[in-house]
């Protein structure tokens, strides 16, 4: 579904990003584990259009993929960003409502939003609230709900868990088995190495801009030097 | 060129370039914007011309009195405005601007707008040229101290910079002051330059001008203020000969600035001693190695 | 009485001229959260656009109100596109916008000044010139036409912004524009978008302005005056701006009336800070601790 | 470039060239009469030269703007005096700009005409007079005397307001000493009130003024503001009669203000329906397609001072042409210019009364306090 | 002994009670977690504590003394310091710089001293410049030295805010969700370097985490929020095994070591 081929980025003089090729296929649940700096979330913006490539080619169900965000979006792949970007001046129900900036099914876009009321209860009850001063989890629950809104066809998912409670933590990953029943595809990047490894399909290992290694979630679970590096198992 | 002209030019620099280094402190380190600072000018030079011309004070003391005497209006200021924030201080220090310029308005003793002509003309080359040297240093000594980076620290992160234990409305005050007795020595100047006062000298155009130049020489950096000051004084006497199109080419110039180099001149770096001496010694080894090395421009502080 | 009232007419005239102006500027500053220096230009240039179609071109006057609201909306695209677009692709700091906007400002006078002349030029009498007359007291017809109208822009503004999918989105864009960008929201045409309803508003208070006084290249200047009354009433709140804009009207005309006209601007300004003091976020601003 | 380029080409045609300096605002809010100026000054130039030159020189005229700012005014003296070496100077026409250049005149031994600099201090300061420092017009006090004298005693109003602006020097003069004679002739001053530069709205203070209900108001500013409060004071149903200064005539106040102004009175420099006057209004207006603004009648009789100051020192050397200046005594357009060696203000310069009927300026009279 | 105690502390936002009636106590030298949901206000009581918001009712008191609704600023320079959960570091500046400028502290010479560089003065910033590079070693942080804070990756930053709140010389130091955005190798990295800034720098520790093996791996006391109250406090061999801290806040699968 997703081809990445030899992606290159760079910031002012940082090579980020040195020759990345990943696919995704239809219905997947990719993800990508890696150390801090090593390039994950530059691999997602570069996607999602945000940032500029230098190098490399991106197709999606087979024609390139746009360059400009918006249309992007428009085809359906939908980034949930790290660090809750939020809309901070605008309240919670508006941050939901622009997560369905692009679709006009009125009845769908309601009960998507039921749903992830459902999910969340919290954000329910602060409907009204200005999203900047949601606490720090709840902010990050508005995130993944507004992503959830926009009804993509390709999830990108940037450490989804961060600072949610272990409870939300839970509800996190069995939402992206929902959404993978749903149909559609997940391209997750975890600092969670070992629910991201043990709910994916396939993963990708990303060190200082480049892959290093790749195959079966299962089967890297259990790669003693992943454990070692990634999964905090002292051997 | 002749030599009357380029010192004139170069008086007027120096004159700005006082300013300018006071607002750059506030505006360049500790981010605040002020669209007031001619306000400031313009009491420095009444009062410097008072203390001259009424008191007898000899012409340094009473530049110094006009410098003291903004920087003394100015902590009342700033403790009603500085815990404004951004436009909203912006918009105080505009207020009192044209407030002060509005009491100097109908102020008689002073002449009122028909201004206060028979100062005598005592701002020379040499003097301006002193003040300057020793208000730049006293500047890159403030800004490489403790006391200059808790001011950029304000700049970047008010809260965060409150955590760490900076008491940030201190720093914001501190360098209102320093840049008010800039301001007012800088006006001193002017009076005793032209050698007549008028209220109008100091509207809220020259306080943009000041502000235009804080932000084309860069944000944080004292030696961009420098140079700053010196190509943008020089920049409409070049542009002189465009008689009705040089505000034009001016306005065009300053747009063209910020979008190809919005980091100013100097983008926050320093021209410091050391690196011109690298600079040198990259020259010598260039003349005696063929090769070279250094840029003259050295990443410090930052 | 009487002197009273015409002077609360008076100053209700003044108010709603600050308030059209005020509306354009602070709409740019509610998105962009700079303020736009520039605003004043294209008001300016407004004012002769509309000039120059009912003098030159001899259009009637919707005619050229609504060419001369266009062709500002254009020239503000344009100076969004010159002078600031590169700036915000950089993500540079908003004083580098305000720098760029000072620049378009000092631009666009002299460009006039240089092009068209530093002549005054009058407006025909497209409304008659003799105000209603109430009693002893005298209100001028276009007056209340700027008030209208400037109430109408309000609403419409209002309405667009918190009503409409497009509206968010604008305030979206203004708030982060990379999250927006992620909705798949088209940060470079709601921007240019935002810049065009500006200048149309900058048209239309130029137009206003040039018929009720007269049109000339420093007209800008004035703006001055409606982007204090925007900080005033809460910066980004845009009936704060048109509240903001009345209250400053008025306020100006009692203290020349009533006080001192000799000292209206030290006393209206002293006011001002005094209300800044004890409501740093302007009138209708909204108070928020800052969540760290 | 293209221009200095231009001035180059002139000055290598084998004859003498000798500069005249000009310096006034081509920018900024003043523009309006600077820009005037400097044409008035080219033009005579480019006639004078076309008529065998000055002393047989050509005359170059090397104009600067000081966009209203004076401290850039005395960096392009210092400009026009050291590197373009000019003989005389030309302007500026506001005093805040002509007292400053004092000291550079005095160094560099140039001596400059003011054209509507009316403040005393331009010439004379503390009883001693500058001397490089001379004007062509008349000065604020005996305007404002003339204007209060002509209200008392010509047209009999004991009941006078004031509109002023107050941040503008000139403004600010004329109202003082207006007020001084209107009240030493035993009028009385109903109201002064002020607006400042850059307003657009009268209404407040023309209500106050109007609650007063004086005779005649005194409008000591320029013709667009006086347009502007002309109108709103009848839009306010204020009758009373309208009076100003020189910063009144001009085109353009008619254009906006035609029927406010109507049976007004101004107190200005000259007759305008002089012939002489029709003479240079229409070659001004052939060659600039524009109408000519006050200042450009000034500057026109300081050319003509220039011209006769040098013609009689015989000599093309700026002191020279400063003592000559001394003992001018010439007849211009805007009346006869005599120069008092102590003030080096033109002396017995008479007022000329004008009252604006149907959009025409009138000559009522010559007046003299 | 307790360096820090709340008494009924309580905070509202317009009709939103975000903390209610907490009273807790830090012991001296301990490493002591403040965990619950997310929105339970542990954020709201650091702000409380270090002085961002003004308290709407009760106490806090530090080393016996109120400390409430006094500037930021001067509870920094009392002897509290935190990093925030929204990571705020002087971003334009090099990580070098960010924690020069919070060492400010150490130093005392005044504006005259650097004006005429007084001996005072240098060596003052000697010892500022030594202090900031050991911290930068302390940390982890020299290979990023003249690197812009921005330009840092997530983790990275957070290290540096430790950083620099270590400038401050704090006694009690509040960190808000250090972890975030580690994986688990960097976490367990992060949980040495914890323990050993309480050893090395002799402070407090308070932290906020939902990562439970770093809370459950250093702290001793752990006092637990919901809803803005105190649920409970307590070790975490209690804490793990509290059928309410399972029930809002843990879950069923805290064993899983997540
Ligand atoms: N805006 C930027 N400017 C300069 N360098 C950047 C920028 N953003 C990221 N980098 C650099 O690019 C590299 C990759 O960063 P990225 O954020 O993609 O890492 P990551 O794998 O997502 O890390 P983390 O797990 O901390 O989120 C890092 O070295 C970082 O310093
Ligand atoms: N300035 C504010 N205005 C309004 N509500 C606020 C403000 N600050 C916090 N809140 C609310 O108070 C509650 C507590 O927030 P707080 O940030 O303390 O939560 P937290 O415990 O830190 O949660 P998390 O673990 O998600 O960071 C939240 O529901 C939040 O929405
Ligand atoms: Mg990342
Ligand atoms: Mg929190």
């Amino acid at each position: 579904m997703l081809e990445v081929e030899n992606l290159h980025v760079h910031y002012g003089g940082i090579h980020a990003l040195r020759g990345v090729s990943i696919s995704v296929g239809q219905g997947e649940i990719v993800t990508i584990i890696g150390a801090n700096g090593a390039g994950k979330s530059t691999l997602l913006n570069a996607i999602s259009g945000i940032v500029k490539t230098s190098e490399g080619a991106m197709t999606f169900k087979g024609s390139p993929l746009p360059t400009a965000s918006c249309a992007i979006v428009k085809q359906g792949i939908c980034q949930v960003p790290e660090g809750r970007l939020v809309f901070a001046n605008l309240t919670v129900l508006d941050n939901l409502m622009l997560g369905a900036y692009l679709r006009h099914d009125h009845k769908a876009i309601k009960s998507d939003l039921d749903r992830v009321y459902e999910l969340f209860p919290r954000l329910r009850e602060r409907a009204g609230q200005m999203a900047g001063t949601l606490s720090g989890g709840e902010q990050q629950m508005l995130t993944i709900g507004r992503g959830l809104m926009s009804d993509p066809e390709l999830v990108l998912l940037d450490e989804p868990s961060l600072g949610l409670a272990p409870i939300l933590v839970e509800t996190i990953f069995q939402v992206i088995e929902d959404i993978r029943k749903a149909g559609k595809t997940l391209l997750l990047v975890e600092q969670n190495a070992h629910k991201a490894l043990s709910t994916a399909d396939r993963a990708y290992v990303l060190e200082q801009g480049q892959i290093v290694k790749s195959g079966n979630a299962r089967e890297l679970l259990d790669d003693p030097s992943i454990q070692e590096s990634y999964l905090g198992v002292k051997q | 060129m002749n030599w009357f002209y380029i010192k004139g030019i170069l008086m007027l620099a120096g004159m700005n370039l006082m300013a300018v280094l006071g607002l750059s402190l506030l505006t360049g380190f500790t981010g605040l914007f002020s669209f007031g600072h001619a306000g400031f000018m313009a009491l420095g030079a009444y009062a410097a011309a008072w203390a001259g011309v009424r008191m007898g004070l000899p012409f340094l003391v009473a530049l110094l009195v006009g410098g003291l005497f903004a920087g003394l209006v100015s902590l009342p200021i700033g403790r009603l405005t500085l815990n404004l924030k951004g436009d909203y201080f912006c918009i105080a220090t505009l207020g009192f601007g044209e407030a002060i310029r509005l009491i100097l308005d109908n102020v008689q003793t002073f002449g009122g707008a028909r201004g206060w002509p028979g100062i005598p003309i005592r701002t020379e080359l040499w003097n301006v040229a002193l003040i300057c040297v020793a208000a730049t240093l006293f500047m890159v000594r403030l800004v490489n101290s403790r006391h200059g980076r808790n001011m950029i620290a304000v700049r970047e992160e008010e809260l965060a910079a409150k955590t760490v234990g900076i008491d940030t409305f201190k720093y914001k005050m501190l360098s209102l002051f320093v840049s008010a007795v800039y301001a007012g020595i800088a006006g001193g100047m002017m009076g005793y330059y032209t050698g007549f006062l008028q209220p109008k000298m100091f509207g809220m155009a020259r306080s943009t001008e000041l502000t235009i130049i804080v932000i084309f020489g860069g944000i944080g950096s004292v030696s961009g203020s420098v140079l700053g000051s010196v190509l943008l004084t020089a920049l409409p006497e070049i542009l002189r000969t465009f008689a009705i199109w040089r505000l034009v080419v001016y306005g065009a110039a300053v747009i063209f600035i910020m979008i190809s180099r919005p980091e100013g001149l100097m983008g926050g770096r320093e021209i410091t001693l050391e690196a011109i001496r690298r600079l040198v010694r990259g020259r010598r080894a260039e003349a005696e190695a063929g090769a070279g090395a250094g840029t003259g421009v050295g990443e410090v502080r930052r | 009485m009487a002197q009273f009232l015409q002077q609360m007419i008076n100053g209700l005239s003044i108010g709603s001229v600050y308030a059209l102006m005020a509306v354009g500027y602070s709409l740019v500053y509610s998105i962009m959260s700079f303020s736009n220096f520039a605003h004043g230009g294209v008001i300016m240039l407004g004012s002769y656009f509309g000039f120059y179609l009912l003098t030159l071109a001899h259009w009637a006057f919707p005619a050229a109100f609504v060419g001369a609201a266009l062709c500002s909306a254009g020239l503000a695209v344009i100076v969004e596109r010159v002078a600031y677009r590169p700036l915000r692709l950089r993500n540079a700091p908003f004083l580098y916008f305000i720098i760029s906007a000072m620049g378009a400002s000092i631009f666009l006078e002299n460009f006039v000044v240089a092009t068209i002349g530093p002549t005054f030029r009058t407006y025909p009498t497209v409304l008659p010139r003799a105000p209603i007359e109430i009693g002893s007291v005298y209100i001028g017809r276009l007056d209340i036409m700027i008030f209208i109208i400037s109430a109408v822009c309000l609403a419409l503004l209002v309405y667009f912004l918190d009503r409409t999918k497009v509206g968010k989105a604008v305030q979206a864009t203004a708030h982060n524009a990379r999250a927006a960008k992620l909705m798949g929201i088209n940060t470079d045409l709601v921007i240019t978008l935002v810049f065009a309803i500006g200048g149309l508003l900058a048209g239309v208070a130029g137009v206003m302005f040039g018929m009720k006084y007269t049109v000339y290249p420093q007209m800008g200047g004035i703006t001055i005056k409606s982007f204090i009354a925007a900080v005033f009433g809460g910066l980004g709140s845009l009936p704060g701006a048109v509240i903001g804009s009345l209250i400053l009207g008025i306020m100006e005309t009692l203290i020349s009336g009533y006080f001192s006209s000799q000292f209206r601007d030290l006393i209206s300004f002293t006011l001002l800070i005094a209300v800044l003091v004890f409501r740093p976020m302007g009138l209708m601003g909204k108070a928020t601790e800052e969540k760290a | 470039a293209a221009l200095c380029l231009g001035l180059f080409a002139q000055g290598s045609a084998a004859e003498k060239v000798v500069k005249l300096g000009w310096v006034g605002s081509l920018t900024g809010d003043q523009a309006i009469w600077g820009q005037c100026e400097l044409n008035t000054v080219k033009m005579m130039a480019e006639e004078l030269n076309a008529a065998g030159g000055l002393l047989g020189a050509k005359v170059e005229v090397v104009g600067y703007d000081h966009r209203g700012d004076a401290m850039e005014c005395v960096n392009a003296v210092r400009r026009l005096t050291s590197q373009d070496k000019v003989v005389c100077i030309i302007g500026p026409n506001a005093s805040g700009h002509a007292i400053p250049i004092a000291s550079v005149l005095e160094e560099m031994k140039v001596p400059d005409i003011a054209t509507v600099a009316t403040n005393p201090k331009v010439t004379v300061v503390d009883g001693k007079v500058k001397p490089f420092n001379f004007r062509v017009c008349f000065i604020d006090p005996y305007q404002g005397a003339v204007a209060a004298g002509f209200a008392y005693d010509v047209l009999k109003f004991t009941k006078a307001a004031v509109l002023y602006d107050v941040a503008d020097d000139y403004s600010q003069g004329l109202t003082e000493f207006f007020i001084k004679t209107f009240t030493e002739k035993g009028g009385k001053i109903v109201a002064k009130e002020a607006f400042k530069f850059g307003d657009t709205d009268f209404r407040p203070q023309l209500s106050k003024i109007k609650a007063a209900n004086p005779e005649i108001i005194f409008m000591p500013y320029f013709f667009k503001e006086v347009a502007l409060s002309s109108n709103q004071a009848r839009e306010l149903g204020i009758k009373a009669t309208l009076m100003g200064g020189d910063g009144w005539p001009s085109e353009i106040l008619i254009q906006m203000a035609k029927d406010a102004v109507h049976g007004s009175y101004v107190v200005n420099h000259l007759d305008f329906d002089d012939p002489e006057v029709q003479d240079f209004k229409t070659r001004y207006t052939a060659k600039y397609k524009r109408a000519v603004e006050l200042n450009g009648f000034l500057a026109h009789d300081a050319f003509l001072m220039f011209v006769d100051a040098a013609e009689r020192a015989n000599s093309l050397n700026p002191v020279a042409i400063r003592d000559a200046l001394e003992s001018t005594d010439i007849k211009g357009i805007t009346g006869n210019i005599r120069i008092n060696p102590a003030t080096h203000n033109p002396e017995g310069k008479e007022a000329a009364i004008i009252r604006i009927m149907d959009g025409n300026y009138v000559f009522q009279q010559k007046y003299a306090p | 002994m307790n360096i820090l105690e709340t008494h009924d502390l309580t905070k509202t936002f317009g009709g939103l009670t975000a903390v209610e009636d907490v009273s807790f106590g830090v012991r001296r030298d301990s490493i002591s977690g403040l965990i619950g949901p997310n929105g339970a206000g542990k954020t709201t009581v650091f702000n409380l504590i270090t002085g961002i918001y003004k308290v709407t009712a009760g106490q806090v008191v530090f080393d016996g003394k109120p400390i409430h609704n006094v500037d930021p600023h001067k509870i920094a320079q009392a002897g509290i310091t935190r990093t925030f959960q929204n990571i705020r570091l002087f971003k334009r500046l090099s990580v070098y710089n960010n924690i020069l400028t919070a060492c400010h502290g150490l130093a005392g010479y005044s504006v005259a001293d650097s004006t005429f560089g007084t001996r005072r003065y240098r060596e003052q910033e000697e010892q500022l410049k030594r202090e900031a590079s050991r911290l930068m070693d302390v940390m982890g942080l020299a290979e990023w030295r003249d690197k812009q804070a921005v330009s840092l990756p997530y983790g990275v930053q957070r290290r540096l805010e430790i950083a620099r709140a270590l400038a401050v010389r704090p006694r009690l130091l509040l960190l808000d969700e250090p972890a975030a955005g580690m994986n688990p190798d960097e976490t367990r990295q992060l949980m040495t370097l914890i323990s050993r800034i309480r050893d090395e720098f002799g402070c407090t520790i308070l932290v906020i985490e939902h990562r439970m093996d770093l809370i459950m791996g250093i702290c001793e006391n752990i006092v637990v929020l919901n809803f803005g109250r105190k649920l409970t406090e307590g070790s975490p061999r209690t804490i793990q095994s509290d059928p309410q801290v399972i029930q809002a806040y843990l879950g069923e699968g805290v064993n899983a070591g997540a």
